[in-house]
């Protein structure tokens, strides 16, 4: 059966050329970066090359990128060390209601500690509101935290602006650039951002491995504790084939990234006008133009969105809902609520994430199978009564 | 590639199958009783009807927003219950559901309980309005 | 040139089976373990069966294993995890002084955040005791952690007898077995342990994946805050390669273990004796007997320990030292000034760890290098006043 | 596999050369000055030794505990300082002695200071001395 991958916000495959420069540091080159002898040695050289490169795709000095395990490790290590940096000037913190749960999370932590977060609405297409964030910043405000797209909806937040409002006020701005680092430009110079949150899986790297960009300067007490690698700012050896993978995947990206976003963006706009075309009662969720580029998400009412995905794995394509039924408790998507969506339509989403792979004959084919399986479900619906509308 | 079998580690295959070739979907014509459990909110809305007659339930059918296992429980349920007598139907337990469907993940044993709940409000139903005739 | 690698205690190479197991999981079986569709349920299915082939090696229950990035990582997770959920009860934790910086940092962040750490001594072998652990127990004890081997001198640690103090008491007991897991029998339950510390790279496996084992119905915060991977324990889309990676280095250990250990204790013991025999003024450090199979540490008293390492890596010879050169400040090792070692002796200390690849013929070679090194040395050395002694 | 010119990437082709061939190691029959510095806490211990004529500077030797960085510095040190003034010798700073060495890395440019220290001492050791004469 065909196969069809449209889940690429979640994670991509590794690319064969990152693959390939991977290899020789697990079994030759498997020295720890830290031993003085050669075999040390040379892996340290192997992922301070990897670290040049990641900069270079961000437009950062190379000693102001930290490696990590990960996106998640990444936040977590901006929002929990800033606010233990700079807990004696305030304990106040401003994020937005949209954020990825890692941010969110490490955010809720906090407040158990005694520290206070603001999280921000959203417009109806998911866009942050600068004036908010100037009217939510207080004398105890140590830190703002605002995507740079969100991962649901593809919605591109005005991170520019929100910035110069910190740097102008002088508190330190952190970024999750999870979903935009190896897709758009990111430049830490001209978006001023202080931190920067980024994740190798997202681009065709491998899992488990991510980075911290922080700004020279900046005061930020380690997540990990233990050795002094990455200059005392995260401990533990280095997961050497995951960085110089990771470097390999961000010199590909900064070469191929221009290109590639014309080409998903075109599809994307085929994908979201062909389904607005061939299915009644759709809503496309997140901002119509300022969204990332392999972005599609829609509601598709009356139907839910896990039974649309199981149907959709049945003819070979993998996609993603904002139904969440993988905890305990059934939870729609905080993303989809903060739009202000009912729970019936946030519960009703599809996201469909295109990538390197995808072929205009694969959007063909989902717009072919799409109105198949949501009329199907649309029959075994409650909710659905044809005609009433 | 495995099997998709092996790769459905979410559910058991009764519950695919169920999910795939649901049974006894849609309204019915002037039901005997009517059953709504679930909510917007968590995401899952079933509606069971059936048709009893001499305390038997003769019919079923349902209309379910929600996961697989929603609509596997659903569909199955409406088995269970045909021919049954209201007395046995009551007797149907969440965990009967689910073991009918060969065991469902813990994360999704909510929506057994849902269709014990669907099933209780339309024997309920169906009580109160016999009573009523 | 020959080049011999004895340096296992820092990390292994990766053993070729092991990477043979990860490569599927790059490109093909690349899905998100946490997406509904196939490619997601693919990866489940494949870190499930790595974690059922961890819990096997330590004889616990899979859903006691939680994946983590390293061993660093599973020690934050255990030592802070444990203080945030207990610290209503109590404030005080017991530790020792020659732990890996993975459990000391993590124990003086939380000093500088109102906890209390007593950092028990060891005997001149590097051994605790286990009354000294009895005795430092107080109403408000609620973490007790004390590493199984350690790094540097190889002293194996009366951990079951220090557990059963800690049971009897109801106090939470977590062990640092980073460097037993893999080359030791490990036995959660003989040892009565509520949490362990793994790292992979250690034993074969990939670089950047550990885990901690939790017994079940032990009260922890995560670590890593956000999405509900591992059970909510441990947010982070997870390394699904490294993963089994690691799954296939707990399968080899446990096949290949108590064979290699009676191998690399001979060989072991014949560096010692061949050492001993042909350097004068030599001290082995750490317990004789009861030390690591892999594990050999000297003093080589008035030679500095970084210039026989470089000495030692011109000929081919990877080996490690107490004393760290790599912070701006020169610091001997903790472990071995904890054993009472002056500073001299300290930093005049060479590790030596075997591992897979360890013939017979490498360490007459380190036999045959050694002694020209030091001796060269100790003409240069200030310290070294031949016929003094 | 890289040459090794690329994998030490701590050191200057430089200090190794000097680590491995170390000029002037030894203690010296009657030196005119002495200089010790370091000490066994931070791990680096420098014994420098002059002979001077004239006021000028013609031998130098060392005894060093430390490590590549030290023994590098040590050596080049010798060589720099000797047919030098007293005068010109005390000019040597330890940035001197480090550029002499194609650089060092951050981490070890103390060892550049404790030879600047272990000059400054022998100088002093020397001037002491001749006024006592
Ligand atoms: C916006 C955003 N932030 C953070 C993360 C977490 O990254 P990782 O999976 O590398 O932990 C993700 C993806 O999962 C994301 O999309
Ligand atoms: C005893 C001990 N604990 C913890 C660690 C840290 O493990 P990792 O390198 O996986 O972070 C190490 C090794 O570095 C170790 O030897």
């Amino acid at each position: 059966m065909r196969r069809i991958y449209l889940d690429y916000a979640a994670t991509t495959p590794t690319h064969p050329l990152v693959l390939k420069a991977m290899l020789p540091w697990f079994t030759d080159g498997f020295g720890n970066p830290a031993s003085i002898h050669s075999f040390g040695q040379e892996a340290k050289g192997a992922i301070e090359e990897a670290r040049e490169k990641v900069a270079r795709l961000i437009g950062a000095k190379s000693e102001e990128i930290v490696f990590t395990s990960s996106g998640t490790e990444a936040d977590n290590f901006a929002i929990k060390g800033v606010a233990y940096a700079k807990e004696h000037k305030g304990k106040h913190i401003i994020t937005t209601a949209i954020e990825h749960h890692a941010v969110i999370e490490p955010c809720k932590f906090l407040e158990k500690r005694g520290f206070k977060v603001t999280y921000l609405p959203v417009d109806k297409d998911g866009l942050v509101d600068p004036r908010h964030v100037k009217k939510a910043i207080t004398d105890e405000t140590i830190l703002i935290s605002v995507m740079h797209a969100n991962n649901e909806i593809g919605t591109i937040e005005p991170i520019k602006e929100i910035a110069r409002i910190a740097n102008d006020r002088g508190i330190c701005f952190h970024t999750d650039a999870v979903q935009t680092v190896g897709h758009l430009p990111v430049d830490v110079d001209e978006l001023k951002v202080d931190l920067v949150s980024i994740s190798a899986h997202k681009f065709c790297g491998p899992k488990g491995v991510g980075a911290l960009y922080i700004r020279k300067g900046t005061k930020i007490v380690p997540f990990m504790h233990g050795g002094e690698q990455e200059h005392g700012r995260r401990a533990s050896t280095q997961n050497v084939p995951g960085i110089v993978g990771f470097g390999k995947a961000c010199e590909l990206a900064q070469k191929e990234m221009g290109q590639e976003k014309v080409r998903l963006q075109t599809l994307r706009d085929k994908l979201i006008s062909g389904i607005l075309d061939r299915i009644d009662d759709v809503r496309l969720n997140g901002h119509p133009t300022q969204r990332l580029p392999n972005n599609v998400n829609i509601s598709l009412e009356f139907v839910e969105g896990e039974s649309m995905l199981l149907n959709l794995d049945l003819v070979g394509i993998a996609a993603s809902t904002g139904s969440a039924c993988s905890s305990s408790v059934l939870e729609a998507s905080h993303v989809l609520l903060a739009l202000g969506l009912p729970h019936e339509l946030a519960h009703s989403s599809l996201r469909l994430t295109l990538g390197q792979e995808t072929t205009e004959k694969d959007i063909d084919y989902v717009l072919e199978k799409l109105p198949q399986i949501v009329k199907k479900l649309r029959v075994m619906s409650p909710l659905y009564k044809p005609g009433k509308k | 590639m495995k099997s998709r079998k092996d790769l459905w580690s979410l559910y058991s295959e009764k519950v695919m199958e169920h999910f795939q070739n649901p049974r006894n979907v849609g309204e019915m014509q002037s039901p005997d009783g009517i059953g709504h459990a679930g909510n917007p909110v968590c995401g899952d809305i079933m509606e069971l009807y059936i048709k009893v007659k001499d305390d038997i339930i003769i019919d079923a059918k349902f209309k379910t927003f929600g996961c697989g296992a929603a609509i596997a429980t659903s569909s199955i349920l409406t088995e269970m219950v045909k021919g049954k007598t209201i007395e046995e139907a009551m007797k149907i337990s969440n965990k009967a559901v689910a073991e009918a469907l060969d065991g469902l993940p813990p994360i999704k044993m909510h929506c057994s309980v849902l269709a014990e709940e669907a099933l209780g409000l339309a024997i309920e139903d169906y009580l109160a309005k016999s009573k009523r005739k």
